[in-house]
């Protein structure tokens, strides 16, 4: 306990942290400060690019375990199952509408990949070994939540069940994220060290000071994001947006735990579980499920689940998975 | 110069749709269109900025679209069709162009 | 497709300022509004453009703003307390929109 | 709010010959224009996005303008003058604008 | 004085002069070079947020001077004193009218950050100390001149006042530049050493390339506000722009020997008191004072001063103040 | 041959190569990935001016050779001659009008400076030395050819002959990139040994890495680029597409030769030869020869010679260089 208190706070001082707080604090403030639509765009890139090829790297140098397969059916069983517990939870918690609660749904059972970069950060910070592959799994849990919050809404007979069309199931599998993740990931484990070695001043050397510049924007969106949000975030839906996490890390410990995951790995599929989609599953939202507001999704995402996942959760999972998933890596 | 009657068709859309509208509008006969990008706005689903965004999900853009008048209720049918259920203007407004075999 | 008389007012005003005629438009009872980015441009100012800048001091924006045709003074009003003595133009257009009850 | 009348053009142009088009624009006695960005089209030469390009090659921009009515003539035929053996397409809409002494 | 001139030499040629002369060559020369807005503005958050965290970083190693409170003091009193030797020398100088005489000392009273993270390039590959909350004072210096023109024009009596609005005191202090500088300095601060070796790959190793190609942006946008005054800025007005540096060098000098700071204090102090803005006042003034011209202020600030205190005055104020202001770091 | 071979495989599981395949595939399946404009654009300003400063560094370290004068001759020849052997081979192979003609052949006098910056990459893998002044090289070979497409067409008496006003001539020699390359190339060597050690770590650590995400890029691009183009650019058209670069590699090789550069420096000056231009020549073509079909060109330029120069006319062309072009460095 101690232990995750101490590393709690040696997080919460990072500079990765702190960027984030001020970002959030200058547009709760209102200060005029932004970080340009391209120059974001191009920091998200490098940070998919970057972990992707780390993480295929990683792979080719450790070899394909002979868990990497059960990992990532583990992974798609987490996304496709972690809706239907979100989706009931804000039945129970909240007055929010069938819609609004499958859209939140579909968001929780996907992942934020910066949410996972920054605990691949704190792992690395403190030299415990994750496998290589949980980049793969990350990218295989983006899209299934969006099917089954769709399944929920069909099944629920809801009005306004958008256009569930051939191009919107192109779009969520072939969404840009998981395209350059999923592309870098078989880059980096084709070039394996050789490749690393050509191009690490690049893609590790200055990444945590990117993923500052990163957090800094989201702070600064989720700041102003936070400041438009008139009240349509209730108390429940706040506290939803805390339980939520804590409640999908405990299935993703279960699935590590089943799979025989390192500490290292059990600790980012706890974080990948416990993380909410605020990239892919937003734009597939707007299109298949327009009626339901972004306001309420991208606020519990974002602006509530993202910092709590960044301050506590982390350094809460990893302590969990060190001390419960035993055995040297 | 010679000016031809003309409708240019301003449609405020939300990023996402922008290729299932623009599908629509060829579909639709449309020989032209023209996509500007849009910095923020306001409306009843509030205040929104693209600054410091990565996800496509919020942002929308503008789809220009001038064409010949008698064209003009198929392109609204089409266009309607996508931007029913979503966010989004629409616009009509009488112009002339140039060249108006072009439309 | 039934469409609805309304007037498209598009206010080209310097950066800096954007704010505060967005909050004076909203003041105004105008229930929605469209950024746009704006490149460069030339006036009796001069000529200008945004490339490489780094300071807002420069450069413009677009707003632009569909409302019903009854609302237009008000709106005018509006606008031109802040444009007054800034750089910036303001045009109106005769237009049509679909869905009225939005504007 | 006392408004006069105007012409608005709007000249969607390739980017290379921008400058040649506001230079001909100045020439014909032009006081003043505004060029927005635009991130993609669709017209007779096929299909085209700004994203990831780096040449100024391809893609377009728009040229707005607004002018006195009774300078449209001129206007319009300086314009023509360089979209002649292009790509682009020039619309022309009746406006009214404040202050028109800028005009 | 051959120590000036051979440190204004070696100056000249390093890649940082010279990238902006390339940039001001092109320009006048019509090339289409252009940077992008998008990266000219990403290049100054990365510049800003680097200065901020090193300095913040440098206080927490130094630990906190007791001069530190009295420097921020005297640059506050600097910002808010040298508009009006701004607007005095202009009036003795030019025929320009109270509007653009105040508006031009609200940019000289404030401060240009690319001059002072020029001249820490300098003192660096000089291997001279310098204390890191000259960063604060840098941020500190930012706005107070702004309220001093203000009050001039007001005082004048000159219509047009602008609307001073409070909408206006919060953007001045709570503009994007200051709330970066100060909130990395805290960050850096925080973190310390500890926090500085995570980043230092991203903030140090690349920072004088990317102040190169940022230089070489500014060269572009001098260049082309050169091509576009048209006589609007006569021969008084540009020996302002080289008076005036040299003039608010000396009041810095004084300040900076009253307050006891090192000699690499000293110069900095002096390169703030020299610089002129070019980001944040000239926004300040288009919503404050519309009426005066930015064709006048942008091309003292941007066209003469910065080259001037770039090439010219750096080493110069280096060399006096390692001169005159003696005793060991 | 084996060696060929070898090294082309080499080659092709290269990030560079596989990162460029990522985009291609990633744009033909229609994923939404895309880089920002701006962000493309920042790449290609920081690519240019890395290869600009290391060229004219180098040539500050290794001095002036007898040969700089002749290379630079030997290149403004082969690309004013280039154009006038595609233009015939595309009459031969293609029924391509005048305009489309001239205008391709302008593209392959041109060069592409990626091509040059992954053929340097290459050489420095591989250890091989090649001269710092070969980026002057390139950028003598980017304008001329232009003007003998002009000077084709004009002779052809087709209509449409364009603008051909001062403008042009202007725009076509102060272009962005040609500016950029030699003004860098210039302050490489000017500044020499020290300014490099100064932005090394900005322009040589991360070079290879920022390549990888500029092909991706250019991958991404030209894939979108194949998707539109329906069938306008024949079977004849792609085979001049593969068999010119050849032809004109030839060409370089011989000028090499003649002219006594190193077997690398040959490697460079037959991979310029080689290229096509995808940057300021179609933007000169938009103005100059607007009746030319862009989709042609840029199909031809971007999406048929680049990749092959890149997968396997680099490698070649190195393997000839250094076998038949000996001597040591
Ligand atoms: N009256 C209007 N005039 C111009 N743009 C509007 C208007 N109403 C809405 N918009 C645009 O459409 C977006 C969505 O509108 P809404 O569906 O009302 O939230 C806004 O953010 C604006 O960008
Ligand atoms: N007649 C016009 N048509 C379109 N835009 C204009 C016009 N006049 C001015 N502008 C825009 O307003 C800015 C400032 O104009 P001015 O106050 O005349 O310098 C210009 O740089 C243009 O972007
Ligand atoms: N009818 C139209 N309405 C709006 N924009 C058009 C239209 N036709 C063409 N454009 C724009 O002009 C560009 C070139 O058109 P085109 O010459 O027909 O290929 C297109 O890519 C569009 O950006
Ligand atoms: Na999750
Ligand atoms: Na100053
Ligand atoms: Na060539």
């Amino acid at each position: 306990m101690a232990d995750i208190l101490s590393l709690a706070t040696t997080n919460l001082i990072s500079p990765i942290i702190l960027s984030f707080v001020l970002g959030l604090v200058a547009a709760l403030a209102r200060s005029d400060l932004t970080i340009p639509e391209a120059v974001a765009k191009g920091m998200s890139i490098y940070l998919l690019f970057a972990i992707g090829f780390k993480g295929g790297a990683g792979v080719a140098t450790h070899g394909v375990d002979a868990t990497l397969i059960a990992t990532l059916v583990a992974a798609l069983i987490l996304s496709f199952a972690l809706p239907f517990i979100a989706f009931a939870l804000l039945g129970a918690m909240t007055r929010l509408g069938t819609l609004d609660r499958a859209a939140v749904a579909a968001h929780y059972g996907s992942i934020s990949i910066v949410t996972f970069v920054a605990a691949t950060s704190v792992l690395e910070s403190q030299g415990i070994f994750s496998e290589g592959y949980m980049v793969a799994a990350a990218a295989v849990m983006e899209a299934p939540a969006i099917l089954s919050a769709l399944w929920i809404v069909a099944r629920s007979g809801a009005k306004g069940t958008g256009t569930m069309d051939a191009g919107l199931y192109r779009e969520i599998l072939l969404n840009g994220s998981i395209v350059l993740l999923v592309g870098s990931f078989i880059i980096g484990m084709v070039t394996g060290e050789e490749g690393l070695a050509t191009i690490a001043p690049f893609i590790i050397a200055p990444f945590q000071g990117v993923l500052c510049l990163f957090l800094l924007d989201m702070g600064l969106v989720a700041g102003r994001g936070l400041r438009e949000t008139r009240g349509e975030v209730g108390p429940g839906a706040v506290v939803f947006g805390i339980l939520m996490p804590l409640i999908g890390s405990i299935f993703g410990l279960a699935a590590a735990f089943l799979v025989g995951l390192s500490p290292g790995g059990a600790a980012l599929l706890m974080t990948l579980s416990a993380s909410a989609s605020y990239i892919a599953v937003p734009a597939a939202m707007r299109v298949a499920l327009p009626e339901a507001k972004p306001s309420i999704y991208l606020t519990l995402s974002l602006g509530v689940t993202f910092p709590f996942n960044l301050a506590i959760g982390i350094p809460l999972y990893t302590a969990l998975a060190t001390a419960l998933v035993g055995g040297a890596p | 110069m010679k000016t031809h009657q003309a409708k240019r068709v301003e449609i405020i859309i939300e990023e996402p749709l922008a290729g299932r509208l623009t599908d629509a509008l060829i579909e639709a006969g449309v020989t032209g269109y023209t996509i500007l990008p849009v910095k923020g706005g306001s409306g009843r689903s509030g205040r929104w900025s693209r600054a410091g965004q990565v996800s496509r999900g919020s942002g929308m853009v503008a789809v220009v679209c001038l064409i010949k008048p008698e064209r003009l209720d198929t392109l609204l049918d089409a266009a309607f069709s996508v931007v029913e259920k979503h966010i989004g203007v629409v616009s009509i407004t009488d112009a002339h162009v140039l060249r108006a075999e072009r439309f």
